[in-house]
């Protein structure tokens, strides 16, 4: 342990003599991304230890959920991770179609991996924006933000709405495609495509952004495992997993046939199926950079998805079908699912005691367990990381606190 | 406002009188014994270092008046560039002096949590 | 190893602490002391063949006593169902381990019902058991830090319970 | 201000003498030397330390006025840079060690005061009486001799002084300057330097913060070490010592 | 213009004075308050380009150019709040501290060849000395807002701009010395005719010595992205968390104010000051003095041409903001003591190694007669004795 403390540069005592100060960040701060409140022990500028403090925005979904049907409760889903709101009608649907062993047309089912990965694509450039704005650069988040509304005008000329949609629901989607969609959707993609090398230029690569995510709030595997951190955060310390691939039959089923690489560093380098730039020499894997970049590449890897979606949803036959009654009995018993939202893991479990109305709904959120780590991976490290760290773990609060 | 009129008459006499060197000795020597005071009275040791600045600034300011070209009256050799260099000088040297001086309230103030120099009594480090 | 090798494992590892098993459903399951838990969770994360090294969710579910009128069409015991789904990293796959609790502790209206923690065993549960503490009322004995996550200090009453009331107001600000 | 405005104004019009007589550069001498006087007198009144140096600023702030009237421009801007600077410095220092804490006023005792006050006073009545004594610092200014410039300052500084010759130089308008002291305050001021990082360096002390910091941001070496460490710290740690 | 009055108007010289005193103090002041207002404007416009979206439009008509305008009636209007705990006194000054700092720096540049509010001979030193004020006010308002985040930006600041100014003082010092002088208006008549006699091209050292003066003016005027004191994803506002109102726009005018300052210097360091990169006026035969239309023509050029460069390079702080992330304090420090510092004094160094060996600048052609007289009191290449030859150049120069 001694020669660990001579080792640790983070460790640096002046003689002079200080204080702690203990100082809040939020609720109303600039970069908490919504009512969070963390606590800092600073000495000087040196922070010894953050503590998180959620709960701002609790709106008891969960109890909510007691007392509405199962499609009912699709609008609440939407409020959770309201960045990603397709994602998470998404993984509830497949949750109650888990219980109820309902299995939709092969049609809806790639309607599903189109909207489900346009909306990843969505988050993450919130995502990317909002952590050029913790880092003091404006300019990408009204980047990411222009691309982001592209998005947006899709998603409101199929479902009508542009952030709590609620179109994909239990049994398939509220409504199909209106003509041309797909057209607008391969514009879009071919338009937004050579811009994800501005963002590169202007983050991924910026020797100032480098200096400031590299080697900082460094996540060994371990610890993102045992604290059950998922999605980019998780793959961003090196561990392969993806539940669009790893999970459960039901989920990985959707994804059936699709071409895709998890976004991970493997064997010391990313998946190459696409040209993207060179990790810098003083990323370590597990920093923020690398969360950073596996979001950025997941970006390209959910254009993939989408185009791939767009081929086969086109050649596709047959009806969408119709989602289930707003009122279907759900069999008694339980289900468990975990979806790969852009966030991370979401998971949704479901109690049935035999009726419409979930007997308990239970939301796991990724953000949650992702924020739980924060005052791990903060320690010793200064003012100015703070929202490096935070930002890098991209939570949403309407997702953590429900 | 009949007192004013009255009690400006030696300002005004100031006023249209040019300045002498005893102008800025009258100056000078009022900073040195504020300066003087301050370091008698206040008990932070950040107090008596800014004396010791008033004091210094006093004495600079004597010498640049001897210095000037502009203060001397007639037949008086002014200090010349002297004054000038020798006021440069304490300038610097007072940097110094307060650089060392901060030392050593820093680490009065490490072992005894406190800069009251009221308390630096007891002769040990 | 899956299936019942690996419940054959479990047993002998920790004997007698598995009471249940049921694996006909979509979610197979196994149910386990309630006061042993820490020590199967223990034995799942560090010395199990399949290490099951996260912890996703901890959930208490409240099956409460039914009002006289329903409570000939029911079919269970009021009790607190306490469900840790737990995932394998290396091996990808699940577990669901349940354990049951009583409503209230020694049936004292009040008195919240015990569970061993497992923070020791993952330290992501912290905010889990706080979270079910704070909605769900149980008392995670062992630990570090159990405290309201989502609701305010000083909130009375468990949201989460089926018989939880609203309070007619909080702090001067009408509840219902 | 008004009433003092005013009574200006009053004695503009009453006074014998008109507005034209007013010499400019007495004016300003004026105005500064009230400034560092009255901010000095501020200085030993205030009780807070950071008013203090806010004051101590004002006052050197104005001393560097009056070394401009008196053609000493170098000098001022000098004075403005390193004493202002170093005030400055006092300052920070003044805030970060007294911030929040009991000593932003350390109020002197009534005594002290009260010897400090007579014997300051009698020490201003020696000096004034001293600067009025000759009669030849009382000769007013002949006004302006020169363009000033600091390249006389500079050169002496290196060594050269080309505005006061020296009767046996070489040179027949050329003395030697002050290269010597001007070496050796360069001399000190690095040694002053080295002192200065000497003392405010970064040392590794093992204080027990500094290894709980340590150990907890630690990556485990396994994972059944890391469990332990765990269990240590959780309280009610007896239920799960039966599973290991 | 004090001769003007006196002499051809009649006005008695205390008159003249005075007028010409206040003249100059409201002008600069404009340049200032009135800087401020069209800078604002002008950076809400840039942003929003650089950002692909408008900037205001709608307010004054075309383009929003009285969007600041609305904006600072706005902020008269703002309740002026202050923290319970703050300290009153110290908390209510220190914006006029920042501003008047900010003000004073003005007074000795030159807009043009004699256009300046007083030539000073130690212009340089002045200039930089009471930039360096400025961090003053800020100090005061962080320790005075009894806010800890305000207070954090308040050390950062302190540490920062004392920092900074070592570098920032080594780069002024070079052209200082090529001109042989302090005085901001000699320096600047140096660099007269071609642009190839700025300072900027004199030599590959000074090149390198403008590129770090731009690095340390930018971080010692507290801009993105040495932006700490106020880094609002960090800091809140960092030391003007606390403020509103007109005391906040006090802060503000002295950043931009600041903002000019510092651009306009390295103008009149490197870039020849008020002198076009053709010397036009000598050109056409305008030279000074020929005539009284002529000569406001020429000073009108002139200060065309500073305000120019000025705007230059304050639209390539703004450039710069919105660009880059912020960096981080312990990587500002670095910047400033690792690079910038020993950078600087290496400079230095060679540029003064090269005026001696090469006193002409590296580029000798398109030099006009104005530029080719050079001070003779360093000593040349050909070994010239020097001690006479100063002697008598420096007595030139100091009588």
């Amino acid at each position: 342990m001694a020669s660990l403390v001579d080792d640790d540069p983070r460790i640096i005592e002046f003689d002079v003599r200080t204080d702690e100060m203990l100082v809040n960040m939020g609720p109303q701060h600039p970069s908490t991304h919504g009512v969070l409140r963390l606590v800092l022990r600073t000495d000087g500028e040196v922070v010894s230890e953050v503590e998180p403090h959620i709960g701002y925005l609790h709106r008891s979904a969960e109890k909510i959920g007691e007392n509405i049907t199962h499609r009912q409760f699709i609008p609440y889903t939407d409020r959770m991770d309201y960045l990603a709101a397709m994602n998470m009608n998404l993984g509830w649907a497949l949750t109650v179609e888990k219980l109820m062993k309902y299995q939709v047309s092969e049609k809806a089912r790639h309607l599903r991996v189109l909207i489900a990965e346009l909306n990843r694509i969505a988050s993450h450039l919130v995502g990317m924006g909002a952590y050029g704005l913790d880092l003091g650069t404006f300019s990408p988040f009204l980047y990411a933000f222009r691309e982001r509304e592209k998005i947006l005008d899709l998603f409101e000329e199929a479902c009508g709405a542009r952030l709590t949609y609620s179109y994909i629901t239990v049994g398939g989607l509220t409504a199909d495609l209106p003509p041309g969609w797909l057209q607008k959707c391969e514009a879009f993609l071919d338009q937004f495509e050579p811009i994800i090398k501005e963002y590169h230029a202007l983050l991924t690569t910026n020797a100032i952004f480098v200096k400031r995510t590299a080697n900082i709030g460094v996540m060994s595997r371990d610890l993102a495992i045992e604290y059950g951190c998922s999605g980019p955060v998780l793959r961003g310390s090196g561990v392969d997993q993806d539940m669009r691939r790893d999970g459960e039959a039901i989920y990985t089923a959707m994804y059936e046939g699709y071409a895709f690489e998890v976004a991970v560093m493997k064997d010391g380098h990313y998946p190459r199926d696409h040209e993207y730039p060179a990790v810098p020499a003083d990323a370590v894997l597990g920093d923020c950079w690398h969360r950073f970049f596996v979001r950025m590449l997941e970006v390209v890897q959910s254009m993939d998805l989408v185009r791939q979606a767009i081929d086969r949803y086109a050649s596709c036959q047959g009806p969408l079908g119709d989602p289930v009654k707003l009122a279907e009995k759900m069999p008694t018993g339980d289900a468990y699912l975990e979806t790969e939202c852009p966030k991370g893991q979401m998971g949704f479990y479901i109690v049935s005691d035999g009726t419409a109305t979930p007997w308990r709904a239970r939301a796991r959120s990724s953000s949650f367990s992702n924020l739980a780590v924060a005052h791990e991976l903060c320690r010793g490290c200064l003012i100015a990381d703070v929202p490096a760290i935070v930002g890098s773990l991209d939570i949403v609060m309407g997702e953590i606190d429900r | 406002m009949e007192v004013g009129v009255a009690s400006m008459v030696p300002v005004i006499g100031l006023l249209t009188q040019p300045v002498s060197v005893a102008h800025y000795l009258v100056v000078g020597a009022i900073l040195f014994v504020c300066g003087i005071v301050c370091m008698a009275m206040k008990r932070n040791a950040l107090g008596v270092l800014m004396g010791i600045e008033l004091v210094l600034n006093g004495a600079n300011v004597n010498f640049v008046a001897f210095a000037s070209p502009y203060l001397q009256g007639e037949g008086v050799r002014s200090l010349g560039l002297d004054g000038q260099v020798i006021a440069l000088f304490v300038i610097l040297l007072a940097a110094a002096e307060a650089a060392v001086a901060l030392a050593i309230t820093l680490s009065f103030y490490n072992n005894h949590a406190t800069v009251d120099v009221d308390r630096a009594d007891d002769l040990k480090g | 190893m899956r299936g019942p090798e690996f419940l054959e494992q479990l047993e002998k590892a920790v004997p007698g602490a598995v009471t249940g098993r049921t694996l006909d459903v979509v979610d197979p399951w196994i149910e386990v002391q309630a006061d042993r838990i820490a020590d199967v969770c223990h034995w799942l994360a560090t010395a199990s063949p399949v290490r099951f090294d996260s912890l996703q969710c901890i959930t208490a579910v409240d099956w409460c006593e039914p009002d006289p009128k329903k409570a000939a069409k029911v079919s269970w015991q009021p009790h607190l169902e306490m469900v840790y789904h737990l995932w394998s990293t290396p091996a990808r796959v699940s577990l669901v381990v349940k354990a049951t609790l009583p409503r209230w502790k020694a049936d004292v209206p009040g008195q919240l019902p015990e569970i061993p923690s497992v923070c020791g065993v993952w330290r992501g549960a912290n905010w889990h058991e706080r979270e079910v503490y704070d909605l769900s009322g149980v008392w995670f004995t062992g630990h570090p830090d159990l405290r309201r996550i989502l609701c305010p200090e000083d909130w009375e009453g468990h949201p989460l319970r089926k018989d939880y009331e609203m309070p007619l107001e909080y702090h001067g600000i009408r509840g219902r | 201000m008004m009433t003092g405005l005013a009574m200006l104004v009053d004695a503009m019009v009453a006074a014998p003498l008109p507005v034209a007589a007013i010499n400019w550069h007495s004016f300003f001498f004026l105005v500064f030397a009230a400034l560092a006087c009255g901010f000095a007198v501020a200085v030993v009144a205030a009780d807070n330390i950071v008013r203090m140096a806010l004051y101590l600023v004002f006052s050197l702030g104005a001393t560097a006025g009056l070394f401009f009237l008196a053609g000493a421009e170098f000098v001022g801007a000098m004075q403005l840079m390193i004493y202002v600077g170093g005030t400055l410095v006092l300052l920070v220092f003044g805030v970060m060690l007294t911030a929040q804490g009991p000593f932003v006023s350390l109020k002197g005792s009534g005594r002290d005061r009260v010897v400090a006050g007579v014997v300051g006073a009698v020490l201003l009545a020696v000096l004034l009486q001293a600067a009025f004594s000759v009669d030849a610092w009382r000769a007013p200014a002949q006004g302006v001799v020169a363009d000033p410039s600091a390249t006389p300052i500079g050169m002496a500084l290196v060594g050269l002084r080309v505005d006061e010759p020296a009767a046996g130089s070489p040179s027949p308008n050329v003395r030697p300057g002050y290269l010597l002291p001007f070496e050796i305050v360069s001399v000190h001021l690095l040694v002053v330097l080295v002192g200065a990082a000497y003392l405010a360096r970064a040392k590794r002390r093992k204080t027990p913060r500094a290894i709980e910091v340590a150990a907890s941001s630690e990556p485990p070496a396994s994972r059944a070490e890391h469990a332990a460490i765990g269990r240590d710290r959780s309280r009610g740690a007896s239920v799960l010592t039966g599973g290991r | 213009m004090a001769d003007l009055l006196i002499n051809t108007l009649g006005l008695p010289g205390w008159l003249g004075w005075t007028i010409t005193a206040v003249v100059a103090a409201v002008l600069i002041l404009n340049v200032i308050a009135g800087g401020a207002l069209v800078f604002i404007w002008a950076e809400r416009k840039i942003a929003g380009r650089i950002q692909d979206r408008l900037g205001p439009t709608r307010t004054g008509g075309k383009f929003g150019w009285l969007q600041s305008l609305a904006d600072g009636i706005k902020l008269l209007a703002k309740e002026d709040l202050m923290p319970e705990g703050a300290d009153g006194m110290l908390f209510r000054i220190a914006p006029y501290v920042s501003f008047c700092a900010s003000f004073c720096a003005f007074i000795c540049l030159p807009f043009a060849f004699d256009v300046v509010g007083q030539r000073l001979n130690v212009g340089v030193f002045f200039v930089v000395a009471v930039l360096g004020l400025e961090v003053f006010g800020v100090i005061l308002a962080g320790y005075a807002s009894a806010s800890k985040w305000s207070l954090f930006g308040a050390m950062r600041e302190a540490a920062q701009v004392v920092s900074y100014e070592v570098p920032l003082g080594m780069c002024v010092v070079v052209p200082v010395m090529l001109a042989g002088s302090m005085d901001l208006v000699t320096i600047a008549e140096k660099q007269s005719g071609w642009f190839t006699n700025w300072y900027l091209f004199h030599d590959p050292f000074t090149f390198v010595v403008f590129w770090i003066y731009v690095t340390c003016a930018v971080a010692s005027v507290n801009r993105a992205p040495f932006d700490l004191a106020e880094a609002e994803s960090e800091l809140v506002a960092g030391f003007h968390t606390e403020y509103s109102g007109l005391r906040w726009s006090f802060f503000f005018m002295a950043e931009y104010g600041s903002m000019f300052l510092v651009s306009a210097l390295a103008a009149v360091l490197f870039m020849g000051g008020w002198n076009g990169p053709i010397p036009l006026a000598t050109l056409l035969g305008l030279s000074e003095g020929t005539g009284d239309t002529a000569h406001y023509l020429v000073r009108l050029v002139g200060l065309a041409n500073l305000m120019g460069k000025a705007t230059v390079g304050v639209l390539v702080m703004m450039w710069i903001r919105w660009t880059l992330p912020r960096l981080r304090i312990d990587q500002v420090m670095t910047t400033c003591l690792k690079y910038c510092t020993p950078l600087a004094a290496v400079m230095f160094l060679g540029a003064m190694l090269w005026q001696i060996a090469l006193p002409g600048g590296v580029i000798p052609v398109l030099r006009t007669p104005a530029a080719t007289v050079r001070e003779g009191w360093l000593p040349g290449p050909g070994g010239s004795p020097p001690a006479s030859a100063k002697a008598s150049d420096v007595a030139k120069v100091g009588s």
